[in-house]
C-alpha cells in the first residue's frame, strides 16, 4: 500500500474523529436539542376562543405562607386557611384577624353571622368571628379526608373524600348523619373520588350540590342523601370536563351559578344553575403547567377569587 | 497445509467477512436513518386520523383505519428493533472473523524485516521536536487566548432584577399586587393552645402589662407591647422581648449558689462553648455554639434542663467550606438567637442563617455572605411581626436587613452609611410606631421595620462599636468606649439631649428602667446615672469586668460579670445592693427570665435558678 | 566502585521520587475515601422531580431505553377515564387503539369491578416516553411514573440521561435502595 | 450538579415532597371483590460483592499481566490476557467499570464533599497507578479493555516521527486537564462521553458514537493504539508512575547483543535506540538551551494559567447552569419556544433567573480557579516535554522507553536471546 494513501486516509479519520466529537459536545445544549417526540398533544383543549372568556384579573394577594389551604369569602372579608392558622383580611389587604390552628385546615365556610366554620383532616370547628373557639367536632375515622364545607340553615355539611361520603353535622358540632350518594339502582356507585378533590356547596335555593368527581358531574342531593338531579358534560373542549375527580373546586354564585376550577388542564369556568357554560373565568396560560387546581370563592357581585397554590397568591378576577 | 494455502485461506476469509460486516453495517444504517426520519410510534397520518374521529366519533371504518395502521406501525418498530439486535450480533461476529483472518495473513506473510537505518541523527530529530513541542504548544494556549476574547461571558452584565418573578408569565402591569399587612394593632387570638401563662392561673397577666404600657408611666415598662402576638412578653431574644433588657416576669431569685446548688433548680451541661445568650419560649430554651468545625443550635427542656434537640447547622447554598478567621473571645456562635414561639432562628459569624421549627425541624437556611469581621460577627437577631431583622455592618459596610421569617427570603435591605459593628438592633415605640434602632459608627439610626426606610439618625458614635442602643421614656441611648455616652431624642432638631463620657462600655449595653440608665463597663465598673439629665447618682465596683448585659426584671438589676457574680442592685437613686450570689464558674451570657425563673449560661453549664 | 556511587545516587534520585508518588498516589486515595460510604451508586429518577419530558426515551445509551414506567398501584385511582390510558378526548372508554395514549400498547387494563380499572405495564414494549406518565400526573393521583430499571441499566458512570435532565431529576442513589416508586418512596426530610 | 445546585434542589425537593405526601395518605378505594393490588417490580442493580468481584479480577489480571512481561516473558500469555480482558471488562462488564473513567470520580469527590466515590472506582483508580510505579504500564498491556480491542487491531504499524509522537502528547494532557476540570466543577464526565469503545463494548450505542468507535480502531489499524498514545488520560498518569518504576519489562533476558531485530517490533516507536558513541558530547548550545527551556518552565506554567482561567467563558458553558442563564439572558425570546424543554422546565421549576445566574456565577468561579490550575499543569508539562528534549542520558543498549512502553513483549518475542 502506498504510503500517501494510508496517510491520505488517516487524515480522514482524524477529521471524521474531530467532527464527531465536537459536534456531539455541542449537541447536548438546550438551544440545539429538539422537541419532545413525545409530548402529550393537548393544544386541541388548551386553544379556547378568547371570546369565551368575560373576566379579567384584577387584583393578587400574596399569601405569607408554606401551604395555603382554602379560602371563603364573606361580608367584604377574605378568608385564608393556610399552614396553621386562619387569617381574614379586607380587600384592601388589612388584617383583621389572625389566629393560629391546632392543625392545617384544607377548607373553610363562613356563616351569615360571621361564624368561620374550619375543615381539619378528620373533624370540624367553629371559630367566632373574633377568633375564638366555640367547638371543634368529634374526630372521624382513619380514612376521613375533609375537603369541603357546606352551609344550610341550621346543617353544615362536610365532604369526606377519603371516605366517598358526606357528613352532616348540627351547628353546634353534633355528628348527625353520612351518605355515600349509594342507591339501588344498577350503575349508581355512588361518590367516585380517586384523589382529595372533592367539594359541595349550597345554591340559594337551598339545594345541596355535591361533585362526583369520578363520574364528572355536578349531583344535586336531598339532605337525607338521596340523588335529585345530576348535571354531566364529559368532554375534553371547553363545555365539559375531563381528566379524573374534576371539578376540583367549586363555588355557587348568588345566582346559582356554578363557579368550576379544574386540575389537570387548570382552568376556572362558571356554569349555568341549568348546567350550560356561562362564561369563562380564567384559561390554562394564567396558570402554572401542570399546577394544582386553585380553591375558588365568589362574593355577591360575582367576583372571583382563586387561590393559587403554587405561587401562593389570591387571584382576584372581575368580569370585564 | 503450507503456509501459501494459509495465506489464501486467511485472505478470503478476510475478504468475506469485510464484505458480510461491511452489508450489515449499511444495512443497520439504512434502518437508523429509516427510523430517524420516521418514527413509527408517532405517525403525523396517524394524529391525522384520530383527529377526525374525533370529529365523527361513529365512524366505525375509520376506527378499524386507525386500528390496523397502528398495528402495522408498533409491527414496524419492534421489527426494526429486532433488527438493530440481531444485525449488531451478526456485525460483531463478521468482525471477529475478519480480524483474526487479517492478523493471521499478516502475521504469516511478515518476514523479519532489516531495521531502516536511521535517516535522521538524534541531535536533529531533537531540534525537530523541540520546535514543534514549542509550535503545538503555544498553538494550544494561543487559540484558547483567542478564543477567550472572541467568547463574552453573557452573565457578567447581567443585573439580577430583585424579586424577580422568573417562572410564569410576565406579570401583568395592570394586576395590582397587595400584601397582606399584619398591622400591630391586630387582634392576636390564641385560639387553641392556651398560653402557659394562662394554664399557669395568670390569665389577665398578659393584658395587665399591657394596658400598663400603654400608659407609658410605670417603672420598667418602657417597652412596647402588642408585637406579634406574645413575643412581647416572652424572653424571645437577647436582652429580652425588643432587645431592651427590661423584663415584666416576676419573683425573680436574688440568692443563689451554683457551687453549693441553692436554689439552682437544674444545671444542664452545655456541649459546646459560645458566647451567645439563652432565649426562652414557654418551656423550651435556645442557645447555640460553634467552633471551626460545627455550629450547633440547642433546645432545652426549660423545665428539666434536658437537651430537647440539637441541630447542626450545615449544608447552606453559600456557606464558607472553612469558617471565618475569627478571634477567641468572640467565636463564630456570638449572636444570641430569636424565635418568635413558631420557629427559632440563628445567626452565625459564617454569614449563615437558619430557621428551626420549634420541634427542631429545618425550615430554611441561607448565607447572607460571608460577613469582613476581623473579631468574628456578633449582632444578634430581632423579629418584628414577620420581620427577621439583622444588623449587617462589615468592614464592607453596614447594612439592615429584613428577612421574611418563614421563607427567608430578604424583604427588604437598607445599605447604612456605617462601618462595622458588633452591637444588636432594638426595638422602640416611638411616636406610636415601630422602630428599629442601630448603633453603629458614626450613627445610630432608626428604621422603620415595615420598609426598612431611615426615620432619623445621629452622627455621634465612633470606633468598635459593641453596646446595643437602649430605649427609655422617649429616649434613645447609645454608648462605647473611647467615644460616649448619648441620650438621643429621635427626630428632634437638636437631638443629642445630654452626654458623657466618664464611664464607658465596651462589650455590655446600657439599660434604662426606671429613670434612671446603667452602665457596666469591661474594667468592672457599674454606674448609675439619671435618664433625663445625665446625673451621675453612684458607682460601685466588682471584682471583674463586665461582658454580659446587665438587664432589669422584677423592678431589679441584674449584672453579672465575667467572674460568674451576679450584682443585683434596687431601681434607686441611692445604691442599694439586694445580693451577690455566685455561679461558680465564669460567665459571658446574659441572663434570660421568666416568672419565677433566671436562666444564666456559664462557660460550661447552663443553670436554671428559682426560689424553692 | 565509582560507578557504583553513581548508580546508586540515581538510584537513590529515583526511589525518592517513587516514594513520593506513592504517598501521593496514597494520599488522593486516602482523601477520596474519606468521602466514601462503602456503598455503590446507581443512578434513579426521582418521580416528584421528573417533567415527563420524554428525554429518557431518546437519550438512553441503550434502545429502548432502560427507563420504564411503573405503577404505583398505592397511589393509583383506579379511575375509568385514566389520564394515563386514554388520549385527551378519547370517543369512548374502550381499548381500541383509537383511544390508547402509549404509542407501543405498553399500559393494560383489566376491569376489576365497578367502576375500578386496574392499569397494568408491560415493560416489553414500555420504550419509558413518559407521555402516560404526563397524562396521569396531569390529570390524575401521577402513580404512573418513571423509574431506571436496574436490570436493564448499564449505570454508566455519567447517565446520559442524567446530563440533559431538562429537570435534573435523575441522581445517584445508594445501590441498596435503587428505586423511588411513588408511594412507598418519601424522602427523608433533613431533621 | 454543584453543590449549592444541590442544596437548592433538595430544599424544593422537600416542599414537593410534602406536597405529595398529603396525597399519598389518601385512602384507596375499598374493592369488594376481593381484588389483590399488584406491586411493582423491582430488579435489583448488580449487587456489591458482584463489584468487589470486579476488583478481585482486576488484581488478578494485573498480577498477571506483570508475571508474564516480567517474570515468564511470555507475549503469547499477554496476548490470551488481553483478549480476557476484553472479554471480561470489554464485553461482559460492558467498558462500565474502567480506571480511566475513574479520574472523574477521584476528582469530583476531592471538589464535592456530597459526592461520595464507591470503592470499586478508587480501587480501579488505585490499583493500575500503583502497579505502574513497581512495574511499568502492565495495565496497558493486559487489564485495560480499550487497550486490548485496538491492540488486537494494530495489522500494519507504521512509525510516526517523533516531532509528531511528541507534540500530539500534548493532546492527552489536555484532554487529562479539562476532565478533571469538568469533573470537580460537576460539569460532567467527558471521559466516558467519549470513551469510543463503550459503544462496540455495549453492542448498543447512539449511532454517531459507534462510528467515533470503528473510526479509532481504523486509524488503529495503522497508528497503533491511537486512543492509548494520544487521547487517553489516564496514561499520562500512567507514563509518569512508569517512569519511575521499580521494575520493568526489558526487552533481552540477560546482555544485549544489538541485533536490531527489537526496533521494527514494537509498534508504538516506544524502544529508545543506544546513544551513539561516535556522537559529539552536547556543546554549549545544549547548555543554552537546557537553561532556557528550565528558565521558561515557570513562563509556560504562568503564560498556561492565565490563559485556562480567562478561558472560562467558553470553558464553563460546558456547565448546564451556565449555558442555560446565557442563553436565558442572550435570547429571551427563547422562553416563548415551548419546544425549548431545559427552558420550560426552568421555568416551570418556579426559580427566578436571578437564582440561576448566581449559581451560573459560582460554578463560573470554579472554572476561574479551576482555570488556574489546568492551564498551569498544561503548561508545567509543556515545559517539562520541552527540556526532556535536551537532556541527555548515555544508553548502551536497545531499551523501552518506560514512559511511552505498554509492556505487551512484542520485542521480547522478536529478542533471539532467549536466556
Amino acid at each position: 500500500m502506498k504510503k500517501s494513501v494510508i496517510y491520505i486516509f488517516l487524515s480522514l479519520i482524524v477529521i471524521i474523529i474531530l467532527i464527531i466529537v465536537i459536534g456531539d459536545f455541542r449537541s447536548t445544549r438546550p438551544d440545539r436539542m429538539s422537541g419532545n417526540p413525545y409530548k402529550l398533544n393537548l393544544d386541541r383543549i388548551k386553544s379556547v376562543d378568547p371570546n369565551l372568556v368575560t373576566y379579567q384579573e384584577t387584583k393578587n394577594y400574596r399569601i405569607n405562607a408554606r401551604q395555603a389551604g382554602g379560602i371563603a369569602v364573606a361580608g367584604e372579608k377574605i378568608y385564608l386557611a393556610a399552614d396553621t392558622f386562619l387569617q381574614v383580611f379586607d380587600y384592601a389587604g388589612r388584617q383583621i384577624l389572625k389566629i393560629t390552628l391546632p392543625e392545617p385546615a384544607g377548607c373553610l365556610e363562613v356563616s351569615k353571622q360571621g361564624d368561620i366554620i374550619v375543615g381539619h383532616r378528620n373533624a370540624v370547628a367553629l371559630y367566632s368571628a373574633a377568633g375564638e373557639m366555640k367547638w371543634r367536632s368529634e374526630p372521624l375515622d382513619e380514612r376521613a379526608v375533609i375537603t369541603a364545607l357546606a352551609l344550610k340553615d341550621g346543617t353544615i355539611f362536610a365532604a369526606d373524600a377519603g371516605n366517598r361520603a358526606v357528613h352532616l353535622y348540627t351547628a353546634e358540632g353534633k355528628y348527625v348523619d353520612s351518605f355515600e350518594g349509594k342507591t339501588s339502582i344498577e350503575g349508581n356507585h355512588g361518590f367516585i373520588v380517586p384523589s382529595p378533590y372533592f367539594d359541595l356547596g349550597v345554591n340559594p335555593d337551598g339545594e345541596l350540590w355535591v361533585v362526583n368527581p369520578g363520574k364528572l358531574a355536578l349531583e344535586n342531593y336531598t339532605d337525607e342523601g338521596n340523588l335529585r338531579s345530576y348535571l354531566e358534560n364529559i368532554s375534553p373542549e371547553i363545555d365539559g370536563f375531563s381528566g379524573c375527580c374534576n371539578p376540583a373546586h367549586i363555588a355557587i354564585m348568588a345566582d346559582g351559578s356554578f363557579l368550576t376550577s379544574e386540575k389537570g388542564v387548570v382552568r376556572i369556568k362558571i356554569y349555568e344553575p341549568s348546567g350550560e357554560l356561562s362564561t369563562v373565568v380564567a384559561l390554562p396560560d394564567k396558570f402554572m403547567e401542570d399546577g394544582e387546581a386553585p380553591d375558588v370563592a365568589v362574593d355577591e357581585e360575582g367576583i372571583v377569587y382563586a387561590l393559587d397554590y403554587d405561587r401562593n397568591m389570591i387571584r382576584i378576577f372581575e368580569p370585564k | 497445509m503450507n503456509e501459501d494455502q494459509i495465506l489464501k485461506i486467511s485472505a478470503n476469509a478476510a475478504i468475506v467477512a469485510f464484505v458480510f460486516s461491511f452489508i450489515v453495517a449499511i444495512l443497520l444504517m439504512l434502518n437508523y436513518y429509516q427510523l430517524k426520519a420516521n418514527d413509527p410510534l408517532e405517525l403525523e397520518s396517524m394524529e391525522l386520523l384520530v383527529e377526525r374521529l374525533k370529529d365523527e366519533p361513529n365512524n366505525e371504518e375509520l376506527k378499524s383505519e386507525i386500528r390496523s395502521l397502528d398495528l402495522l406501525a408498533r409491527k414496524a418498530f419492534f421489527t426494526s428493533q429486532w433488527q438493530v439486535k440481531t444485525g449488531r450480533y451478526l456485525l460483531l461476529l463478521g468482525s471477529v472473523i475478519w480480524i483474526f483472518a487479517m492478523r493471521y495473513y499478516f502475521t504469516a506473510r511478515s518476514r523479519i524485516e532489516e531495521p531502516d537505518a536511521a535517516q535522521v541523527s538524534e541531535a536533529t530529530a531533537r531540534t525537530f521536536s523541540q520546535r514543534w513541542i514549542m509550535i503545538a504548544g503555544g498553538t494550544i494556549l494561543l487559540l484558547a487566548f483567542l478564543a477567550s476574547f472572541a467568547v463574552n461571558d453573557h452573565l457578567k452584565p447581567y443585573q439580577a432584577s430583585g424579586e424577580g418573578e422568573g417562572a410564569g408569565p410576565a406579570a401583568d402591569e395592570s394586576i395590582e399586587v397587595i400584601a397582606i399587612t399584619e398591622s400591630p394593632d391586630t387582634v392576636q387570638g390564641e385560639a387553641y393552645t392556651p398560653s402557659e401563662s394562662q394554664l399557669d392561673g395568670e390569665p389577665a397577666g398578659d393584658d395587665e402589662l399591657a394596658a400598663q404600657t400603654v400608659e407609658g408611666e410605670s417603672v420598667g415598662l418602657t417597652a412596647p407591647a402588642g408585637l406579634s402576638g406574645l413575643a412581647g412578653t416572652h424572653h424571645n431574644g437577647f436582652r429580652g422581648p425588643f432587645g431592651n433588657g427590661v423584663s415584666q416576669h416576676k419573683n425573680i431569685p436574688v440568692d443563689w449558689d451554683g457551687m453549693t446548688g441553692k436554689n439552682i433548680r437544674w444545671k444542664a451541661e452545655i456541649p459546646m462553648q459560645g458566647y451567645n445568650s439563652p432565649v426562652l419560649w414557654e418551656d423550651k430554651l435556645f442557645l447555640t455554639s460553634g467552633d471551626n468545625s460545627v455550629r450547633m443550635v440547642y433546645c432545652f427542656d426549660s423545665g428539666t434542663g434536658k437537651l430537647l434537640w440539637q441541630q447542626e447547622v450545615r449544608d447552606i447554598p453559600g456557606s464558607p467550606a472553612t469558617p471565618p478567621r475569627v478571634t477567641e473571645d468572640t467565636g463564630l456562635s456570638a449572636p444570641t438567637v430569636a424565635t418568635d414561639g413558631t420557629r427559632v432562628y440563628a445567626i452565625f459569624a459564617t454569614g449563615d442563617i437558619i430557621a428551626f421549627t420549634m420541634t427542631g425541624k429545618r425550615v430554611w437556611a441561607r448565607n447572607l455572605g460571608v460577613p469582613d469581621n476581623h473579631y468574628g460577627h456578633s449582632s444578634s437577631l430581632i423579629i418584628w411581626n414577620n420581620h427577621l431583622l439583622v444588623q449587617y455592618d462589615s468592614n464592607k459596610g453596614g447594612k439592615l436587613l429584613s428577612l421574611d421569617t418563614s421563607t427567608g427570603n430578604t424583604r427588604w435591605e437598607t445599605s447604612r452609611q456605617t462601618g462595622i459593628s458588633w452591637a444588636s438592633p432594638i426595638l422602640a415605640e416611638i411616636g406610636g410606631n415601630h422602630q428599629v434602632i442601630l448603633s453603629a459608627d458614626p450613627l445610630v439610626a432608626g428604621y422603620d421595620p415595615e420598609t426598612g426606610k431611615e426615620l432619623w439618625s445621629v452622627d455621634c458614635m465612633m470606633g468598635e462599636v459593641g453596646p446595643s442602643p437602649a430605649f427609655g421614656e422617649g429616649l434613645v441611648y447609645a454608648a462605647n468606649e473611647y467615644a460616649r455616652l448619648v441620650a438621643i431624642r429621635p427626630g428632634a432638631a437638636d437631638p443629642v439631649v445630654w452626654e458623657n463620657d466618664e464611664y464607658l462600655p465596651e462589650i455590655a449595653s446600657p439599660v434604662v428602667s426606671g429613670g434612671l440608665i446603667f452602665i457596666a463597663t469591661s474594667y468592672g465598673v457599674l454606674v448609675c446615672y439619671d435618664a433625663a439629665s445625665g446625673e451621675k447618682y453612684w458607682e460601685e465596683e466588682a471584682q471583674q469586668g463586665f461582658s454580659a448585659s446587665p438587664l432589669v426584671a422584677d423592678g431589679k438589676l441584674y449584672a453579672m460579670d465575667t467572674g460568674g457574680i451576679m450584682h443585683i442592685f434596687s431601681l434607686s437613686k441611692e445604691m442599694k445592693k439586694l445580693g451577690t450570689p455566685t455561679l461558680g464558674e465564669r460567665a459571658y451570657a446574659s441572663p434570660a427570665f421568666s416568672d419565677g425563673t433566671i436562666y444564666l449560661r456559664g462557660e460550661k453549664y447552663l443553670y436554671c435558678i428559682g426560689n424553692e | 566502585m565509582k560507578k557504583n556511587k553513581r548508580f546508586n545516587r540515581r538510584d537513590f534520585i529515583q526511589s525518592s521520587i517513587r516514594a513520593s508518588l506513592v504517598v501521593s498516589v496514597g494520599g488522593i486515595g486516602g482523601l477520596a475515601l474519606k468521602n466514601s460510604t462503602g456503598r455503590d451508586w446507581v443512578w434513579q429518577i426521582d418521580p416528584f422531580e421528573c417533567n415527563q419530558c420524554g428525554r429518557c426515551a431518546t437519550e438512553c445509551v441503550r434502545n429502548p431505553s432502560a427507563v420504564k414506567c411503573v405503577h404505583a398501584y398505592d397511589i393509583c385511582g383506579y379511575c375509568d377515564l385514566c389520564g394515563g390510558y386514554f388520549i385527551p378526548g378519547a370517543v369512548k372508554l374502550d381499548t381500541g387503539a383509537e383511544n390508547q395514549l402509549c404509542p407501543t400498547a405498553a399500559l393494560i387494563r383489566k376491569f376489576i369491578e365497578e367502576p375500578y380499572f386496574e392499569y397494568e405495564i408491560d415493560e416489553d414494549l414500555c420504550i419509558g416516553c413518559a407521555k402516560c406518565v404526563k397524562g396521569c400526573t396531569s390529570f390524575g393521583n401521577g402513580s404512573l411514573h418513571l423509574q431506571i430499571r436496574h436490570d436493564l441499566c448499564r449505570n454508566c458512570n455519567e447517565c446520559s440521561i442524567a446530563r440533559v435532565c431538562p429537570s435534573k431529576a435523575i441522581k445517584r442513589v445508594p445501590s441498596d435502595t435503587p428505586y423511588m416508586i411513588k408511594g412507598s418512596f418519601t424522602k427523608t426530610t433533613d431533621t | 450538579m454543584s453543590k449549592r445546585v444541590k442544596i437548592v434542589l433538595f430544599g424544593i425537593l422537600i416542599i414537593l415532597v410534602q406536597v405529595a405526601a398529603a396525597q399519598q395518605r389518601f385512602p384507596k378505594p375499598e374493592f369488594e371483590t376481593g381484588y389483590v393490588q399488584p406491586s411493582p417490580t423491582t430488579p435489583e442493580p448488580r449487587g456489591l460483592a458482584v463489584e468487589y468481584m470486579d476488583v478481585l479480577v482486576l488484581l488478578a489480571v494485573l498480577s498477571l499481566a506483570t508475571w508474564f512481561a516480567l517474570r515468564s516473558r511470555s507475549r503469547r500469555g499477554i496476548l490470551w490476557l488481553s483478549v480476557f480482558t476484553l472479554i471480561y471488562f470489554g464485553f461482559y462488564r460492558k467498558g462500565c467499570i474502567c480506571s480511566i473513567g475513574a479520574i472523574q470520580n477521584v476528582a469530583l469527590s476531592l471538589s464535592d464533599a456530597a459526592y461520595n466515590i464507591s470503592i470499586t472506582a478508587l480501587a480501579f483508580f488505585l490499583l493500575p497507578l500503583l502497579y505502574a510505579l513497581f512495574f511499568g504500564r502492565t495495565f496497558c498491556a493486559g487489564a485495560c479493555p480499550l487497550g486490548a480491542i485496538q491492540d488486537l487491531l494494530i495489522i500494519h504499524p507504521i512509525s510516526l516521527p517523533p516531532w509528531l509522537r511528541k507534540s500530539a502528547g500534548i493532546i492527552p494532557v489536555v484532554y487529562l486537564g479539562l476532565a478533571i476540570l469538568f469533573a470537580a466543577t460537576g460539569t460532567e464526565f467527558i471521559i466516558c462521553r467519549y470513551d469510543p469503545f463503550v459503544g462496540i463494548f455495549r453492542l448498543d450505542a447512539p449511532y454517531h458514537m459507534v462510528v467515533l468507535g470503528v473510526a479509532f480502531l481504523l486509524l488503529g489499524m495503522f497508528v497503533s493504539r491511537p486512543y492509548c498514545r494520544f487521547f487517553c488520560p489516564y496514561g499520562v498518569l500512567l507514563n509518569w508512575m512508569s517512569r519511575f518504576s521499580k521494575w520493568h519489562l526489558s526487552i533481552t533476558p540477560s546482555d544485549c547483543i544489538k541485533c536490531k531485530l527489537c526496533t521494527s517490533s514494537c509498534p508504538f516507536d516506544a524502544i529508545d535506540h543506544p546513544t551513539e558513541e561516535s556522537a559529539p558530547p552536547p556543546g554549549r548550545t545544549y547548555y543554552r538551551r537546557f537553561i532556557l527551556y528550565s528558565l521558561l518552565i515557570p513562563v509556560w506554567v504562568l503564560v498556561g494559567g492565565f490563559i485556562a482561567s480567562k478561558s472560562y467563558t467558553y470553558l464553563s458553558r460546558a456547565h448546564q447552569d451556565v449555558y442555560l442563564s446565557e442563553l436565558l439572558i442572550h435570547h429571551p425570546e427563547l422562553v416563548n419556544d415551548p419546544d425549548n424543554l431545559d427552558i420550560q422546565a426552568f421555568l416551570s421549576s418556579g426559580k427566578t433567573l436571578d437564582t440561576l445566574v448566581e449559581d451560573a456565577r459560582v460554578v463560573q468561579q470554579k472554572f476561574r480557579t479551576g482555570g488556574w490550575f489546568m492551564g498551569g499543569f498544561i503548561g508545567l508539562v509543556i515545559g517539562i516535554t520541552l527540556l526532556n528534549q535536551v537532556v541527555f542520558r548515555k544508553r548502551k543498549d536497545y531499551q523501552p522507553n518506560r514512559g511511552d512502553c505498554f509492556s505487551c513483549g512484542r520485542c521480547m518475542d522478536y529478542c533471539p536471546v532467549k536466556n
